[in-house]
């Protein structure tokens, strides 16, 4: 089964088109890493993906539903990671997590197993996370997305401002998504591999999927 | 008196620079679209 | 005939004619054939005026409420851009409204503005909400996002007259004033023919902005369009180059 | 639904018992403007007293504004909103919890003022009853539509000038019915206060009604 299903896409921010016709097909399962300079469409086509940004032209599936006319149904099912952080900074690391898991009925339980999982320090679970540090408030996000369970995984530059350990935490945590039958999309300007995992690469540049990738 | 002539020249006066407002914005506009796609406005027969 | 592009067609040339006619007319109705008012003297000739565009005002804010329900309902890009041209010419008449009407009140009233009068009020707030829905109108971003919020925008404030209406009324009762009952004697009084003419002429007018400004924002659409053809183009270029 | 709206209200109150911003930037905000009010009046207790109503209505129009700001800055800092959007909760708890958080921030608003107007215009309400009933009906009121236009320009870059364009006008009726009823409330106006209440209540319902409906529309591409 096809958990994204992309054509001819188009999608603006404003009226610039960041995605000028996008042709994308990914399996339930997959591990797919876009790859692709500043400004290529990835952030976008995450965007996209979790049913926040609208497609203005083509046809567009995520996990089933219609990106036209069912983006809410897209979006309770996916986690996406983006550059904001989806945190108040005027509430605890606890406080955050607790939540956006209330509000998916999640319990304390998988609150406290989802920052134990991220490796945010206990010390820290009643500190405001706006006096984190850049990469103990990734974690902090990284938690708030993995109490929602998603079936798929949208993850722009997870990596980015994590220390070595946090990298390793996220490449684990793709792993076991990916092993649990999850589709994960990951979106970095520097990578080709996660960790250990070889993901099948897809550029971007100008908007739409290079030639080339699309015979792999 | 002087009120209302002055109502009327600000009414009537209201009506002529809008319309010429409307005019001109239309104009400007119709010169960047091709005659096809410019519905309805067939200002060349 | 002229060949070069416009908003205009052989439909508006003839409104247009038809009310420039109808304006001339008027104005010798007003100022040479009908007779001064009993009560309000030679102010009444300004009457022949702000009436029509007063009632025609409410026509064109009716006209952006129905527009907005349409795009709101069935996503009707006709209903959004006839809401948008509506609600422009809508503040350009309540403008008018205003002007004429303060006009009128002062040889009658003896001042400009009267707070005990529900009319006045309500039409004042009325333009405010209608002047906020334009400026959201104008803010770049998102076209069908703009165009949804500015459907809601108008609605609420449509929604939002009648209330103030009542409370104005209601409020304004503490000042003993009878404004409203004066007025509507009035409208008896006045002569038929030039009031007649007058909702001809105003009506001639408003259909000629409507269908130039409707026509306006439609350039405007294509126009966009265009670019974002042009702009979608240039973004395949630069990824092909890569 | 109704407990999303609260978790989301709890949450919002939450971050300003953290943040006092309603404290020490809303709440001397609107006691400044109560000054300024005295200035622009000559002094005259006679005048305050007499207008006290509707200096104070005024007052927490403009601090409804603020408030309403305040609310959803919190979303777009570090782009809380989408994650809420992600969150597939009900659009209309959003709406029903911002509109919590922003009434009770007004009371809290109402009763600073209140105090204020009774020490600085000498102004005493006859009808302690009718002005905390339609103080929290009005706030009810105004937190529904400031609600409904916060969510409407909290993604434009000029939300902050353009609030209050939007919201004020279409507060006009909550404006004239509170002063109504707090003209009888303090005494200073020979009407019935109680009557009032009714347009205070139905501005309300509408905007609330309103609101759930169209939260949806709003926050689905906004």
């Amino acid at each position: 089964m096809s958990v994204v299903r992309l054509h001819q896409v188009v999608a603006l921010l404003g009226d610039f088109p960041a995605l000028a016709g996008v042709d994308l097909s990914v399996e339930a399962g997959e591990v797919v890493l876009f790859q692709g300079a500043n400004g290529a469409g990835k952030t976008t086509l995450l965007r996209l993906c979790a049913g926040l940004v609208a497609p203005t032209a083509g046809t567009a599936e995520v996990l089933g539903h219609d990106l036209h006319e069912q983006r809410r149904a897209v979006r309770r099912r996916v986690g996406l990671v983006g550059h904001g952080s989806g945190l108040y900074g005027d509430l605890t690391v606890s406080e955050n997590v607790a939540f956006w898991a209330g509000l998916v009925g999640a319990g304390t339980a998988e609150v406290e197993q989802a920052l134990h999982r991220l490796e945010v320090a206990p010390r820290l679970h009643d500190v405001a996370v706006g006096r984190l540090s850049t990469g103990q408030r990734k974690r902090t996000a990284l938690a708030s997305v993995v109490v929602r369970r998603p079936e798929l995984w949208l993850l722009d530059e997870p990596h980015a401002g994590l220390d070595q350990r946090g990298r390793d935490i996220v490449d684990q945590l793709i792993r076991e998504a990916a092993a649990a039958g999850a589709t994960v999309l990951v979106a970095s300007h520097e990578l080709d591999r996660v960790g250990s995992l070889h993901p099948r690469p897809v550029t971007l540049a100008g908007g739409i999927i290079r030639e080339a990738d699309h015979a792999s | 008196m002087g009120y209302v002539v002055a109502g009327w020249i600000i009414g009537i006066g209201g009506f002529a620079l809008y319309a010429g407002y409307l005019l001109r914005r239309g104009r400007r506009l119709a010169s960047h679209v091709p005659a096809d796609r410019r519905r309805w406005m067939t200002a060349d027969e | 005939m002229s060949t070069r592009p416009s908003t205009g067609s052989t439909v508006t040339r003839v409104i247009g004619i038809a009310a420039l006619i109808a304006l001339a007319l008027l104005l010798c109705a007003a100022f040479w054939w009908s007779e001064p008012d009993a009560q309000q003297g030679d102010a009444v000739r300004l009457f022949y005026l702000h009436v029509p565009v007063a009632i025609l005002e409410y026509v064109a804010f009716i006209i952006a409420g129905v527009g907005s329900v349409m795009y709101l309902w069935k996503r009707s890009v006709f209903g959004d851009v006839m809401a948008h041209a509506a609600a422009e010419v809508g503040v350009v008449f309540c403008a008018l409204t205003l002007i004429t009407g303060s006009l009128w009140g002062r040889p009658t009233w003896g001042t400009y503005w009267d707070w005990g009068d529900v009319r006045l009020v309500t039409t004042l707030i009325l333009l405010l909400l209608f002047v906020g829905y334009l400026a959201l109108r104008q803010v770049p971003g998102d076209r069908h996002t703009r165009s949804k919020q500015a459907a809601i925008v108008a609605l609420v404030a449509l929604i939002d007259i009648p209330i103030i209406n009542r409370s104005v009324e209601w409020w304004a009762n503490r000042t003993l004033h009878q404004r409203s009952t004066l007025i509507e004697g009035k409208i008896e009084d006045i002569n038929a023919f030039a009031t007649f003419l007058g909702f001809l002429a105003c009506g001639l007018v408003l259909s000629w902005f409507l269908v130039h400004r409707f026509r306006v924002a439609w350039l405007e659409r294509e126009v966009a369009t265009h670019g974002l053809e042009r702009a979608l183009s240039e973004r395949r270029a630069e990824g092909a180059e890569v | 639904m109704l407990r999303d709206a609260g978790r989301i209200a709890a949450k919002d109150l939450r971050i300003e018992r953290r943040s006092r911003v309603l404290t020490t930037q809303v709440l001397p905000f609107a006691l400044i403007v109560i000054v300024l009010f005295a200035f622009a009046l000559d002094a005259s207790t006679d005048a305050l007293r007499r207008f006290t109503p509707g200096l104070f209505w005024v007052t927490v129009l403009f601090a409804a504004v603020l408030s309403v700001q305040r609310i959803f800055a919190v979303e777009v800092e570090d782009g809380a909103l989408d994650a809420l959007r992600l969150s597939g909760v009900d659009p209309a708890s959003i709406f029903l919890g911002k509109a919590a958080a922003i009434a009770t921030q007004l009371v809290v608003v109402e009763v600073l003022l209140g105090l204020s107007v009774v020490v600085f215009y000498d102004a005493e309400p006859d009808d302690v009853v009718l002005a905390a009933v339609a103080g929290v009906v009005a706030a009810g009121g105004v937190a529904a539509a400031g609600s409904l236009y916060g969510a409407l320009v909290v993604n434009l870059r000029v939300r902050d000038t353009l609030l209050p364009v939007l919201l004020l006008p279409v507060l006009a009726p909550v404006l004239i019915a509170a002063t109504r009823a707090y003209g009888d409330a303090f005494g200073t106006s020979a009407v019935d206060g109680w009557a009032w209440l009714g347009v205070l209540g139905l501005f309300g319902v509408i905007y609330l009604l309103l609101g759930i409906l169209t939260y949806g529309v709003l926050l689905e591409e906004s």
